[in-house]
């Protein structure tokens, strides 16, 4: 018989939700496991590091890699991977772009840190202690990886082949691109796969109830306003991103009458996700007076969590250039 | 695209302008050594013959299929390179111009080591760019020498007129039974002793005797497609149910049952539902008013010609035309009942009912009777509507009404010279040369100015009607009886407008009136090319103004006709069908309309009318998705630019 | 002296990994469980618009991201002073019912319950999810398979998504609940409860008949005196959604009873250097370092904490599953760590029973899902019970409502004291002169286990399966031996 | 060193307006200083924020977006839709640590060729005084 492709699933900076997303495969589960041979997924499957190190290097046909690389290990395992691996994917929004730990970014690990050992209120901690490189502990060595300056996505570490997107991608999107994988039709390398080449508003049910101008006076948060079920949420002020978001979840949000954040980040063509988001976004706020558009630009505090809430590490600053200063 | 591109730099002297500061040989050497520069070659004056041979021979001889022309700004020589190009067999959009005159030499001459620097960063960009440049092909129109003329007033008529004279065939479509619009309804028109029927009758003739001209009353316009060059309306003749027998024996007028008040008299007046418009109607026959009309049919008995028919149906008519002239005039400011009095009293007029009255064919044939009787008091409340008096009132100046109403006090004095006149205004703004006139006139003939600050009150009693002003001068309050309250109201947005817009793609101003391509520079001109805009459409204007504007129209058409195709630059915004979401953000963005949604299959997808896209790009910086991309400025060639800023190595 | 490093594979990547010193006789002197990973959800927290919380610290957890949306949720009604309408309450509650039930059930068929449903002893290659079909069956392995899906089609319809949910806004949620749905919703009410009865069945069967199984339950190996914390409701039976935080002590006495807002005069957060998880403890007993007992602060939480701190269940199912596990275990408190996974099945139970009486309910087809927040934000603390246990978000805001500081309490951080014990007991218990076999290996990986630790709360990892391999070093560090599981 | 530091910034320039500025300040010999690197557009409306993120990204220190001014434009309201996204861009800006002098939008028809000289000094005055922003972009992994 001939032998089945082997297929490793890994995560680095993840939540676990894409691991979630590949069990809720559910009966389709037993099918992949049935036409490959899953040689490497930590979560489900008792295999060691050690196994796929003995690999010899491109024996893998595709790996799965979920989540960003936030600490040292992460990077090892990546290109460990990489090596092993004929073909790289990267699984999920945090190892395409960075996820939602990327908006970390926004902060050094210093702030990151002393935040969560040395400020939230419920903390006591005298003596100011927090995690440390390496420390001795009644004369052993204990030893903790350093988290990078930054979370990356994967491809900033190692070349990556193809992108499986999502927050976390949805069942069918997973099934798809598995499909394409599975059949060897792929397309160019660097290609997304499993999800639509069109935005979000392609699956929108709601597309149909924009006017031909879509312009707004106003900008609404989600908690300010009860939308009409049946319009456009954007076309109501509020800041749907659907129009820059890659379709594949079928308006999931927008079904359950809330906006696209944006967990299926950019098309083909956009470089920064956020950056074109909110390009088209001010475009169509109908105000000229300067003073009347900074309002209304007011009530968005957050431009950068809104916009950037999936993609930041991928974007073209990658985080905050504040440097040292704080 | 699929060739590996071979980019040919040629860099200029433009003798010493350049050289003077910039180190060529240096910039030469470090052009060559850019990703897919094929070579380089500098001389002392690229656009010369021999500087272009450099460029035809780089092409013939060495392949080079991009070009990179370093010398001064493109608004100079880029047509000369292009035609160069396009001479050696290469299109003539894959070259790019680095301005390293204007936007180096010249400005940096004091900084000669960093001027260096910078024009080679500048060729690096420009490099940069040209490798991404595609072969654009102009894109062509075949133009179609016939306009079409919507609205029949004066605007409407005298552009009809001029482009018929030059030849050019016209055709005018009006919404009424009779060409003549609103001027024609003038009791008198200033610096003249004539009514506007007088004034426009020899222009209604010529109109009508015209053969370029079709005109087409009971007309509506109902759909315009397509674009500059070719625009394909459709309109509507809605049934007048009296033909060209008709020969005005006024029967049917005696036996019809039916009466409303006659709109042409502003309602001062009652006319039957089969009428005529006005003594010179075009076209010269009878119409039935279809809302009054109750199809008795007693006029059809004692018509003897046989010209009624109250069958007759609405008409479907194609027109093609190149170009559009829109010249739906205006709507007096109609005051809401009870502003000023207005529909309490009939002693409160409109300065349009005055012309009326004023009128020697007019409802009282010229006799000024105001509720059965020549006033002795009248007061001119001025700026009515206008100047933002009232809460009503539009904020701007309708620049007519000041000299026409002075026109009609002055007359008022002469004609019953015991009449007492108070003319309230806010400002007097009779402008020009010949309308200040008027004001010195007025003044001279003992009419009396009330200047107020504070809006006037007009008090409608049992007994009578009276005024209450406070003089800003005098700083005093005066209450003056009134026989007649005379409102000179301005002009506001024709009431057609919003039908107008669903049908021709054209912006509104923030008063409501249609917006011009440049205030200034481009008056008569929609921002879409091929529609013009006549007269009263775009802001109010006299009748001298709205002759001059319909001229003015008149010529800015013909010189698009005089072309025999109409020519597209090719940088236009185009879209990838397969990339677009339908989510509509561009449409809003293009000031052109040339973005409209179209259905394939369930889906909303974008589409460009390069012939009405004039390349501004603003879709394409909104557009999500990357769908829409500006040929020759597509996000990848900026962006290619923008990343040449470093010296880093890309794309080699 | 010398140095063992336990990496669970799943964890060498910085989810997790066990020190254990011996002393020059090998045997063990001190055990560490290190977590060695930080996302930083408290920092970047900061800055966002507090209603984007609801939707950014699922994300701390792709496994119970519906315990932080409505932990978030609930936080962001307090921040904005803003009370949902009932059937918005009730739409929520529904919600987490359905996740509590799909979530424990996971664990217990696939994650955790293999050791048992399988057998601790039987080889290790078999104890896993298909080791468990083999043992049940196809087709009730099947029934599992649907019973979940339909449970995850349903939250995902109802909250948008099934993994990290989207309707939570203060003051209510975003979308209502149809009536075609409520028929659906009272079908699956009634299968749940029958999936939930089974799955006692099997727990009794499978587990509870075997002595050995029981024996080990009760073992001093996993055993540990320590205070219990959970929600109750104001009967003081276990309540997932809301209710006051209550904690016993060892002996099974009312320690606290407390308000949310209260939790900072309760709890406390201990820093150790060598690890990126915090341990928190009682605040007012104090830390004493890793050590059970009544003087010590540490407490624990999950399935077992919950039914150790109540009173009783809310339904009448469950409550009878707990009074049945309590009698055979020896009465309240229970301190077997073990016990968590029949606990566990009792709170299915609840969780079944709680989602066919809200699916029942007429109400949650009221359209009454929100009220507009008018009051200015300025500070909310929340609180639900995670499958996990207690799980804690405090956000202060400006007026504006953007997040100036976020704090936030995750269930399995309560626990990592507690596990740091069972694992400290059992390397002591096992390693004796250097001699380390895989039988301790097990005894660590299942006292691991029965936590359901959820490090992608406290770190990220999922729970399941750990295989274990030891590196021994000598002193300077150099590889002396490696011990490894399942070699040829 | 910020001394000797000579700040790079693009200028996105609208062929109507500032560009023929631009050409004006050469014909009329108005002299600024050599950091500005020159990319046309049709209309400032066409400038897309990423354009501006990218820039910054190689080594831009400055940039400077400039069109018409209002009711100037050659295409009736490009410049306005620049000015919305601009406004938006700069709050994201500041959130990233890019100092608002770093980025800015100014109106310059095309007979302001002075006016541009004197923002260009003044802006490379301003930069010099942030110093350099590539080295804070660079973050070692």
């Amino acid at each position: 018989m001939t032998e089945k492709p082997k297929i490793a699933m890994y995560w680095c900076a993840s939540c676990g939700g894409c691991e979630e997303a590949v069990v809720d495969l559910a009966e389709k589960i037993l099918d992949v496991v049935g036409l490959v041979d899953i040689v490497f997924w930590p979560v489900a499957m008792d295999f060691k590091t050690e196994d796929v190190e003995k690999l010899p290097d491109g024996s893998i046909t595709a790996s799965l890699i979920n989540g960003g690389v936030r600490v040292t290990e992460h990077k090892y395992m990546v290109e460990m991977l990489r090596r092993k691996s004929k073909i790289v994917i990267a699984y999920g929004a945090c190892s395409s772009w960075g996820g939602v730990p990327a908006l970390g970014n926004l902060y050094n690990t210093k702030e990151l840190i002393s935040r969560a050992y040395n400020e939230v209120s419920s903390l006591n901690n005298p003596e100011g202690a927090s995690p440390q490189p390496s420390m001795d502990v009644d004369g052993t060595t204990l030893e903790l990886p350093p988290l990078l300056p930054r979370l990356l996505p994967i491809d900033q570490v190692i070349d990556v082949d193809y992108y499986i997107p999502g927050c976390p991608p949805t069942a069918d999107v997973t099934w798809n691109a598995l499909k394409a994988l599975l059949s060897g039709e792929l397309p160019p390398k660097g290609s997304v796969i499993g999800a639509s080449d069109k935005a979000l508003c392609d699956q929108c049910p709601l597309n149909e109830s924009k006017p031909d101008k879509v312009l707004i006076k106003d900008l609404k948060r989600p908690h300010q306003v009860i939308p009409d079920p049946a319009k456009c949420l954007l076309t109501q002020g509020l800041l749907c991103l659907g129009p820059a978001t890659r379709g594949g979840c079928e308006a999931l949000c927008v079904k359950a009458r809330m906006p696209c954040t944006g967990c299926f980040g950019p098309l083909d063509r956009v470089t920064d996700y956020g950056a074109k988001a909110a390009s088209f976004m001010a475009s169509i706020i109908d105000l000229q007076d300067p003073e009347a558009l900074e309002e209304v630009v007011d009530k968005l505090p957050d431009p950068v969590g809104t916009f950037y809430r999936y993609t930041l590490a991928a974007s073209s600053l990658g985080g905050s250039v504040r440097g040292n200063k704080s | 695209m699929s060739e590996e591109a071979k980019v040919g730099v040629f860099v200029c002297h433009c003798g010493m302008n350049i050289a003077g500061t910039i180190n060529v040989k240096e910039v030469v050497e470090y052009a060559r050594t850019l990703p897919h520069v094929a070579n380089a070659n500098e001389y002392v004056f690229m656009c010369s013959a021999p500087g272009q041979d450099l460029i035809r021979g780089g092409i013939k001889k060495n392949g080079i299929n991009r070009v990179v022309v370093a010398a001064c700004s493109p608004s100079m020589h880029e047509p000369t390179f292009r035609a160069a190009m396009a001479e050696a067999g290469l299109n003539p959009y894959l070259l790019e111009m680095v301005n390293i005159r204007e936007h180096s030499a010249w400005v940096h001459s004091h900084e000669k080591k960093r001027a260096t620097e910078k024009t080679k960063a500048l060729i690096r960009m420009g490099v940069a760019k040209a490798v991404l440049l595609e072969p654009l092909e102009e894109f062509r129109i075949r133009m179609q020498p016939t306009s079409l003329v919507l609205g029949g007033g004066v605007a409407g008529l005298r552009a009809s007129l001029d482009l018929a004279e030059r030849g050019y065939k016209v055709h005018l479509i009006e919404k009424l039974p009779t060409i003549g619009g609103r001027a024609v309804r003038l009791g008198t028109i200033a610096h003249s002793e004539i009514s506007g029927t007088d004034l426009l009758k020899p222009v209604l003739d010529a109109v009508e005797s015209n053969p370029n001209i079709v005109t087409y009353v009971n007309s509506e316009l109902e759909h315009v497609d397509g674009s500059v060059g070719y625009f394909k309306a459709k309109a509507r003749r809605n049934p007048r149910y009296v033909n060209a027998k008709c020969t005005l024996c006024e029967e049917c007028i005696r036996v019809c049952p039916v009466e409303v008040a006659d709109e042409y008299d502003y309602g001062l007046s009652k006319r039957k539902a089969i009428y005529l418009p006005f003594k010179e109607a075009h076209p010269h026959i009878m119409a039935i008013d279809p809302v009054a009309c109750n199809k008795c049919g007693e006029c059809v008995k004692v018509c003897e010609p046989g010209a009624i028919n109250l069958e007759e149906q609405p008409q479907d008519i194609e027109i093609v035309a190149g170009g559009l002239i829109l010249a739906t005039g205006y709507s007096p400011y109609d005051p809401p009942i009870g502003e000023f009095g207005y529909g309490r009293s009939d002693k409160v007029l409109t300065l349009f009912q005055l012309e009326r009255l004023l009128d020697p064919e007019g409802p009282t044939n010229g006799k000024l009777a105001v509720s059965g009787s020549v006033p002795k008091n009248i007061v001119f409340i001025m700026c009515v509507g206008s100047l933002g008096i009232t809460e009503n009132a539009h904020p701007y100046c309708s620049r007519m009404c000041c000299a026409s109403s002075l026109k009609n006090m002055i007359r008022i004095t002469q004609l019953y010279p015991d009449t007492t006149i108070y003319a309230l205004y806010k400002d007097i703004r009779t402008y020009a040369r010949r309308d200040e006139k008027l004001y010195e006139l007025a003044t001279e003939s003992k009419i009396k100015f009330v200047n107020f600050e504070k809006t006037p009150t007009v008090n409608v009693g049992q007994v009578g009607v009276s005024v209450q002003v406070r003089d800003a001068t005098l700083q005093e309050n005066l209450v003056i009886p009134a026989d007649a309250v005379i409102l000179a109201v301005g002009m506001a947005p024709s009431e057609d407008l919003s039908k107008v817009r669903s049908v021709v793609k054209v912006g509104c101003s923030p008063e409501g009136f249609i917006r011009e391509a440049h205030v200034k520079l481009r008056p008569v001109e929609a921002p879409a090319d091929g529609i013009f805009l006549a007269g009263a459409i775009t802001s109010p204007k006299n009748v001298l103004e709205t002759s001059m504007a319909g001229s003015a129209t008149a010529a800015k058409a013909s010189t698009l006709f005089s072309q025999e195709e109409y020519r597209v630059e090719p940088i236009t915004a185009q879209v990838t069908e397969e990339l677009c979401s339908g989510c509509a953000i561009c449409i809003a963005m293009c000031p052109y309309g040339a973005i409209s949604r179209k259905t394939v299959g369930e889906k909303y997808r974008a589409e460009v009318d390069r012939a009405l896209c004039k390349a501004c790009g603003a879709c394409v910086a909104a557009c999500p998705s990357g769908a829409m991309q500006q040929a020759g400025f597509k996000d990848t060639q900026v962006l290619a630019q923008v990343v040449a800023i470093s010296e880093r190595r890309t794309g080699s | 002296m010398k140095q063992v490093v336990i990496s669970p594979i799943t964890r060498l990547e910085g989810h997790g990994k066990i020190v254990v010193c011996l002393d020059d006789e090998g045997n063990c002197k001190k055990a560490y469980l290190q977590v060695p990973e930080l996302r930083g959800f408290e920092k970047f927290a900061e800055g966002r618009h507090a209603e984007d919380m609801a939707q950014i610290t699922p994300r701390i957890c792709g496994v119970c991201p519906t315990a932080h949306h409505m932990a978030s949720t609930k936080t962001l009604d307090d921040l904005f002073k803003v009370e949902p309408p009932d059937a918005a309450k009730k739409i929520r509650e529904l919600v987490y019912s359905v996740f509590m039930l799909e979530d424990h059930a996971i664990h217990f068929y696939i994650l955790g319950g293999p050791d048992f449903i399988v057998g601790p002893t039987a080889p290790r290659a078999e104890r896993n999810v298909v080791g468990v079909v083999n043992k049940v069956g196809k087709d009730i392995a099947l029934k599992i398979i649907t019973m979940r899906k339909t449970l995850r089609k349903m939250n995902e319809t109802l909250a948008g998504r099934a993994i990290h949910p989207v309707i939570g806004l203060p003051g209510g949620v975003s979308r209502p609940v149809s009536s075609e749905e409520v028929q659906q919703l009272k079908k699956i009410g009634d299968e749940a409860v029958d999936f939930g009865r089974f799955t006692l069945k099997v727990l009794k069967d499978l587990i509870l008949s075997n002595k050995d199984y029981v024996s080990l339950i009760t073992s001093d190996a996993y055993t540990h005196k320590t205070y219990y914390m959970g929600l109750v409701d104001e009967k003081n039976h276990v309540n997932f959604y809301d209710g006051k935080i209550r904690i016993v002590d060892p002996n099974g006495k009312e320690y606290a009873k407390f308000d949310v807002h209260e939790y900072l005069d309760q709890l406390a957060e201990h820093v150790e250097p060598w690890t990126y998880i915090k341990f928190p403890y009682l605040k007012q007993v104090g830390w004493k370092g890793f050590t059970d007992g009544e003087d010590s602060g540490i407490t624990s939480v999950a399935p077992l904490a919950r039914l150790n701190a109540a009173d009783g269940m809310a339904t009448p199912e469950a409550q009878a599953a707990y009074e049945e596990m309590f009698k055979t275990l020896g009465g309240k408190p229970v301190h077997y760590t073990l016990a968590n996974h029949w606990a566990r099945v009792v709170e299915m139970i609840h969780a079944a029973e709680r989602l066919r009486e809200l699916a029942n309910d007429p109400e949650i087809m009221s359209p009454e899902i929100r009220k507009l927040p008018t009051e200015t934000p300025r500070e909310g603390i929340g609180v639900v019970e995670a499958p996990r246990g207690t799980l804690i978000h405090h956000y202060e805001t400006d007026e504006r409502g953007v997040i100036r500081k976020a704090n936030l309490m995750v269930a399995t951080q309560h626990n990592a004291a507690r596990i740091a014990l069972s694992v400290d007991k059992a390397a002591r218990s096992f390693i004796r002169g250097g001699r380390i076999d895989d039988g301790m290996l097990n005894m660590v990986e299942m006292a691991f286990r029965a936590y359901d630790p959820c490090h992608a709360c406290g770190t990220h990892s999922l729970p399941g399966s750990m295989p274990f391999m030891i590196y021994v070093y000598d002193k300077d560090g150099n590889l002396t031996d490696t011990v490894k599981r399942n070699l040829p | 060193m910020s001394e000797s530091f000579e700040p790079k910034i693009v200028v996105f320039a609208c062929n109507w307006c500032t560009y023929a500025a631009l050409d004006l300040a050469g014909t009329s010999r108005i002299k600024y200083p050599p950091n500005f690197l020159v990319i046309k557009v049709m209309c400032s409306g066409r400038v897309d924020p990423q354009f501006v993120l990218e820039a910054f990204r190689n080594g831009a220190d400055g940039v400077l977006v400039a069109g018409c001014h209002p009711g100037d434009c050659h295409y009736i309201e490009g410049n306005y839709k620049a000015l919305r996204r601009i406004t938006l861009m700069k709050r994201m800006l500041e959130k990233f640590g890019i100092e608002k002098e770093r980025v800015r939008l100014e109106w310059i028809s095309a007979s302001e060729a002075t006016r541009f000289a004197q923002i260009a000094n003044e802006m490379v005055e301003q930069i010099k005084a942030l110093g350099p922003l590539a080295p804070r972009l660079e973050v070692s992994a």
